[in-house]
C-alpha cells in the first residue's frame, strides 16, 4: 500500500507544515491573502497527500468518512446559521458582532467564523469526493475492515 | 483591446474544442479552458495601471490603497468563478467515469444510445 | 505590459497542445501549464489572493483529471474528427471573434478601471467591515449572499456527484416491474 | 414587516436540504415529513407576501449598488408562485413514485436545492447573484437527470452539463463586459445608467451573449439540442420540475428582466425574441410529430409551447405580453401534469413506448381523465386554459398586422392538437395489449396530486373570464415600466 520510502518520508517531514499553513491562510484571510476558500483546499491537498503516498487506510484513521460527510453538513449549515444571526442586527448576512480592533485576529464582526465554517466545508466535501473517486472501481477487489466505508458511500 | 482579444482568443479556442473534439476528457478540458479565460477576462478588466493589490497592510497609508488599487470587486466575482468552475468538473469527472464504465469508451460517437 | 502578453501568449500555446495533442496524460499536463500560468498571471495583475486559490484549485484539478484518464490503459486516442463539425465551428468561431472586435473598440480601454462602485469599498472597506484584505470583506460581508450560494454550489456538486456514483440507480423487481408481467 | 422574510425563501430550502441529510436511510418517513413542512411554509411566505408585492430588500443593509439587492415585483411573485406550487405537487407526487429509486434523502435534499436555486433567481435584483444561483439550479438539475445512473440518463446528463457550462461562461462573458461599461452589478443602477447614458455597441454584444446563454440554458431553438434528451432521462417529477419551471425561471424570466429591465428593449431586440419564439414554436412542434416515446414528444412540446411565450414577450405590445405570461403560467400547470401523468403510465405499465399502450382507460381512469384534461389544455381547446393564452397571443399578433404569424400559430396550435390525439388514440383508448392487463392505478397520493392539477388548469380556464387577471396585469404592467423598477430600487 502507497508509494516508496522516500515519499513516505518526505510526506512525514512536509505534512505538519502543510497543515499549519492551510489553517494560517483560513484564520488569517480577513488581515492578509488568502481566506477559507484557498486555505480549505490546502487542507485537502494534505489529506489527498497522506492518501497518496500511505494509501487509504493511513487517510481514513486520520478522517473517518462518515465523520466527513457529517462535518459537510455541519459546516454548511454553520454558514447558513451565520446568515441568519444576522437578523438579531436586524437583517439577513448582516455583520453585526463588535468589529473590533483592525489588523488583529479577533476582529471583523462574524468574517472570521465564516471563514472558518466554509473550510470545513470544503475540507469534508472534497475529502469526500476524492474518497469516491479513488474507490470508484476497486470495490470488487477488496474486502475488510474499510469495505464497511465503502457500503457507506455506495448505499448512502 | 489586444489583451481582450487574446483572452477571447483563449475563450473561442475553448469552445472549438467542445463543439470539433469528440473525446469526453478532452471536452472537459475544453470547459476548463473555457472557464480560465473568462476568469482572466474578468480581472484583466479589474486591472489599473502600476496598480496594488486590494489589500491594506500595517504600514500601508488609507490614501495610497484609496488611489493605487486595482479594482477588488471583479476578484471576488472571480473567487466565486473558480469554486463554480471546480464543483462543475468534479460532476463532469464523475459522470465521465461512469460514462466508461458503461460503454467501455470515452468516444462520443460511440456513446449515442440517445436518437436525435 | 509585456510580460501579460508574453504570459498569455504561453496560456494559448499551452492549451493549443492541451486541444491537440494525441496523449491524453500530455494533454492534461499541458492543461495544468494553462493554469499554473494564469495563477502567475493573477499574481502580476495585481490579484494574490486568486493566485494563491487558482494554485491549490489547479492542483486538485490535475488529481482529478490524472485520476480519470487513468482508469483508461491507453492513453493514446485516434484522431476521430468531424470535418464538418470542424468547419462549422471555426466559422463561427471567426464570426464570434469578429463582433467582439467591434464591441471592444467601444469597451472602457485596459488599465484603466472604472471603480464607480469599487472605490467605495476600497475607501471604507476598512472602517465598515473591520477586514484589511478588500476582497475578503466584499465575499463576505457586502457581497456574502453571492459566497454563500457559491459555497451551495459546491455541496450541490459533490452531493451530485456522489449521486452519481451510486452503484445501484434503480431498484429491481420492485411493483412497477411486476405490473408488466415481465 | 413581513418583508423582512425575504431572504428566508432561499434560506429555508438551503437549510431543510443541509439538515436533511443529516438523518440515516432508516429515517426516509421522517426527512419526507421535514421536506414538505418546509415547502408549505414557502408557499405559506409567499401567499403572504402578494399584498406587500412592490418592495425591494437589502441583504445585509447595504444600500443598493454596494450591496445585493433583493427585489419583489410581481413579476418575480408570479414566478415565485408557479415555481413553489408546481413544486410542492411535484413533491408530494415523489414520495411514492421514487420508491423506484436508491437513496430518496439525497434526491429530496437536491430537489431541494434546486428549489432554493429557482427561487433565488426569481427574487434576485444583483446581475452576478443571478448567475450564483442559475448555477445551483442547474447543477442540481444536472445530477437529478442522470439520478437513476441507466447508461442513456448518464448520456443526457453529460450533454446537458456541456451545453448548461457553455451557456454559463457566456452569461459570465456577458455580466464582465457589461461591469468594465459601467463599473456595477445591480440591475436597477444598470438600467439608469443605461437608459441615461445610451446604448453602445459592447452592450449590444453583452445583450447577445445573454440572449445566447439564457436561451441554451431556457432551449430556444438553435440552441434547443439538450431538452429532448435531458428531459425525459429524469425520473417524472423531475421532469415536470424541469419542463414546467427550471426553463422558465433561467431561461425566459431571466431573458424578460435582462431585455426589459437592464438593458431595455430595441426594435432589433424584439425581432430576435420573436424570430427566436417563432423558430421554436414551429421546429418544435414539427419534430415533436413523429415521436412515439411519450416523455420525448412532450419534451418537443415544450419547446413548441415556450416558443409561445417568447413571441408574446418578444412581440412588445401589453397584450401580447399579458399572452405570453398567462402562457407560461398555463404551461407550468399542463405540462407538468402531463409529465407526471407519463411517470404514472411508466409506473404502473413499465413502458414510455406509446405502440405498447393502449386501453389505458379501463385500468387507470384517473390517470386517463387527467391526461385528457391536460392533451385538451395544450392544444387550445376553448374551456381550458391553454385556449385563452393562445387567443390572446394570436389577438395581440393581429393588432400589430403580423397576419401570417398570426397564421403559423394557430397552424402550429393544430398540430400540436393532431399531436396529442395521436397521444390519446394510442394511449388511453383503443385495445388493451395483453400485456397491459395486469396494469393498476397508482397510489392515492400520486392520484391526488394529478387531480389536483387537472383542477388547476381548469380553474385557470373557466374562471379566467371572471377572476379578472389581476397578478398577470400587475406583473404585466412591471415588466412594461422599466423606470418604477429603478426607483423601487434606488429609492
Amino acid at each position: 500500500m502507497g508509494m516508496s520510502l522516500i515519499v513516505k518520508k518526505i510526506t512525514q517531514l512536509v505534512i505538519g507544515l502543510i497543515f499549519l499553513f492551510g489553517i494560517n491562510i483560513i484564520l488569517f484571510g480577513h488581515l492578509s491573502v488568502g481566506g477559507g476558500f484557498a486555505g480549505g483546499v490546502i487542507l485537502t491537498c494534505g489529506f489527498i497527500l497522506i492518501m497518496l503516498a500511505f494509501g487509504k487506510d493511513k487517510a481514513f484513521s486520520k478522517m473517518k468518512i462518515r465523520v466527513s460527510h457529517f462535518l459537510s453538513c455541519g459546516g454548511a449549515i454553520t454558514f447558513l446559521t451565520i446568515a441568519l444571526l444576522g437578523y438579531i442586527g436586524g437583517a439577513f448576512f448582516l455583520n453585526f458582532p463588535d468589529h473590533g480592533k483592525a489588523f488583529h485576529l479577533h476582529s471583523a464582526g462574524f468574517i472570521p467564523y465564516a471563514d472558518i465554517a466554509i473550510s470545513i466545508l470544503i475540507v469534508s466535501s472534497i475529502f469526500i469526493i476524492f474518497v469516491v473517486l479513488v474507490l470508484w472501481g476497486g470495490l470488487t477487489k477488496n474486502s475488510g475492515k474499510d469495505a464497511d466505508d465503502e457500503e457507506y458511500i455506495h448505499n448512502l | 483591446m489586444t489583451i481582450y482579444l487574446m483572452c477571447l482568443f483563449l475563450f473561442a479556442m475553448g469552445l472549438y474544442c467542445l463543439v470539433a473534439k469528440r473525446h469526453l476528457i478532452k471536452k472537459i478540458i475544453g470547459v476548463a479552458i473555457l472557464d480560465y479565460a473568462v476568469n482572466l477576462f474578468l480581472v484583466l478588466i479589474g486591472y489599473k495601471e502600476g496598480g496594488v493589490p486590494p489589500i491594506l497592510f500595517k504600514d500601508m497609508s488609507q490614501q495610497v490603497l484609496s488611489r493605487q488599487s486595482v479594482d477588488p470587486l471583479p476578484q471576488a466575482l472571480v473567487l466565486t468563478s473558480i469554486v463554480i468552475g471546480l464543483g462543475v468538473l468534479i460532476m463532469m469527472v464523475s459522470i465521465a467515469l461512469r460514462l466508461y464504465e458503461k460503454y467501455k469508451t470515452f468516444d462520443t460517437s460511440e456513446i449515442s444510445r440517445l436518437k436525435g | 505590459m509585456l510580460t501579460f502578453y508574453l504570459l498569455l501568449g504561453i496560456m494559448i500555446l499551452g492549451s493549443i497542445v492541451a486541444i491537440e495533442t494525441r496523449n491524453l496524460l500530455s494533454s492534461v499536463i499541458s492543461v495544468g501549464i494553462v493554469g499554473f500560468t494564469l495563477s502567475i498571471l493573477f499574481l502580476m495583475l495585481g490579484a494574490p489572493d486568486l493566485a494563491i486559490t487558482q494554485v491549490v484549485v489547479e492542483i486538485l484539478v490535475l488529481v482529478i483529471l490524472i485520476r480519470a484518464t487513468i482508469s483508461v490503459d491507453n492513453t493514446d486516442i485516434e484522431a476521430t474528427r468531424d470535418n464538418f463539425a470542424v468547419v462549422s465551428s471555426l466559422i463561427f468561431l471567426g464570426l464570434f471573434l469578429v463582433f467582439a472586435s467591434f464591441a471592444f473598440l467601444e469597451m472602457h480601454p485596459f488599465g484603466k478601471s472604472l471603480m464607480r462602485t469599487s472605490q467605495h469599498y476600497l475607501d471604507n472597506g476598512l472602517a465598515e467591515t473591520g477586514a484589511s484584505n478588500i476582497v475578503t470583506a466584499i465575499i463576505l460581508d457586502y457581497r456574502a449572499y453571492d459566497t454563500l450560494g457559491e459555497a451551495t454550489v459546491l455541496f450541490v456538486s459533490v452531493l451530485g456527484a456522489i449521486v452519481i456514483m451510486r452503484r445501484i440507480g434503480r431498484k429491481r423487481g420492485v411493483k412497477s416491474m411486476e405490473n408488466t408481467g415481465k | 414587516m413581513i418583508q423582512q422574510f425575504y431572504p428566508l425563501l432561499v434560506a429555508i430550502p438551503l437549510g431543510t436540504a443541509f439538515l436533511v441529510l443529516l438523518f440515516p436511510q432508516s429515517l426516509t418517513r421522517v426527512v419526507e415529513g421535514i421536506v414538505i413542512i418546509s415547502k408549505v411554509i414557502l408557499l405559506l411566505i409567499i401567499i403572504a407576501l402578494i399584498g406587500h408585492a412592490p418592495f425591494s430588500y437589502f441583504v445585509g443593509k447595504w444600500v443598493p449598488p454596494i450591496g445585493i439587492t433583493l427585489v419583489s415585483d410581481y413579476i418575480s411573485t408570479l414566478l415565485l408562485l408557479v415555481i413553489n406550487s408546481v413544486g410542492i405537487l411535484s413533491l408530494l407526487y415523489s414520495f411514492e413514485y421514487m420508491e423506484m429509486y436508491t437513496s430518496k434523502i439525497r434526491f429530496y435534499a437536491l430537489f431541494m436545492l434546486m428549489v432554493a436555486g429557482m427561487n433565488g433567481v426569481v427574487i434576485t435584483g444583483d446581475m452576478f447573484n443571478l448567475f450564483v444561483f442559475l448555477e445551483i439550479a442547474t447543477i442540481s438539475s444536472y445530477a437529478l437527470v442522470g439520478f437513476g445512473c441507466e447508461s442513456e440518463e448518464l448520456e443526457a446528463s453529460f450533454k446537458y452539463m456541456i451545453l448548461g457550462s457553455v451557456s454559463s461562461t457566456f452569461i459570465l462573458l456577458g455580466i464582465a463586459i457589461i461591469y468594465s461599461t459601467f463599473g456595477t452589478l445591480n440591475m436597477a443602477d444598470l438600467a439608469n445608467l443605461i437608459s441615461v447614458g445610451g446604448k453602445n455597441k459592447s452592450i449590444l454584444f453583452a445583450e447577445v451573449l445573454f440572449i445566447m446563454g439564457f436561451g441554451l440554458k431556457g432551449a430556444m431553438v438553435p440552441f434547443h439540442a439538450w431538452l429532448p434528451d435531458a428531459h425525459p432521462s429524469a425520473p417524472a417529477p423531475i421532469s415536470a420540475m424541469l419542463s414546467g419551471v427550471l426553463i422558465k425561471a433561467c431561461g425566459i424570466y431571466a431573458i424578460i428582466r435582462v431585455s426589459y429591465h437592464v438593458i431595455g428593449m430595441t426594435p432589433l431586440i424584439h425581432l430576435i425574441l420573436m424570430s427566436l419564439g417563432v423558430l421554436s414554436m414551429v421546429v418544435g412542434v414539427l419534430l415533436a410529430v413523429g415521436q412515439w416515446d411519450f416523455k420525448r414528444l412532450l419534451a418537443y412540446h415544450s419547446i413548441s409551447q415556450m416558443g409561445y411565450v417568447m413571441v408574446g414577450i418578444g412581440l412588445g405590445t401589453p397584450l401580447g405580453i399579458l399572452g405570453g405570461l398567462f402562457h407560461l403560467m398555463n404551461h407550468a400547470f399542463f405540462k407538468s401534469l402531463l409529465f407526471l401523468c407519463s411517470g404514472a403510465i411508466e409506473y404502473s405499465t413499465g413502458t414510455r413506448n406509446l405502440k405498447e399502450m393502449g386501453g389505458l382507460f379501463k385500468r387507470m381512469p384517473v390517470t386517463s381523465t387527467t391526461c385528457s384534461i391536460a392533451s385538451l389544455s395544450i392544444s387550445g381547446i376553448p374551456p381550458f386554459n391553454g385556449f385563452w393564452s393562445k387567443l390572446i397571443i394570436i389577438i395581440a399578433l393581429v393588432q400589430r398586422e403580423f397576419y401570417a404569424l398570426a397564421a403559423i400559430t394557430v397552424c402550429v396550435s393544430f398540430l400540436t392538437l393532431v399531436s396529442f390525439i395521436k397521444v390519446q388514440r394510442y394511449s388511453i383508448f383503443g385495445d388493451l395489449p395483453e400485456k397491459m392487463k395486469r396494469a393498476k392505478e397508482i397510489p392515492i397520493l400520486m392520484r391526488t396530486t394529478l387531480v389536483i392539477l387537472a383542477i388547476l388548469c381548469i380553474v385557470t380556464g373557466v374562471l379566467y373570464p371572471f377572476f379578472g387577471n389581476t397578478v398577470l396585469e400587475m406583473a404585466r404592467d412591471a415588466i412594461m415600466d422599466q423606470q418604477k423598477y429603478i426607483h423601487l430600487v434606488l429609492r
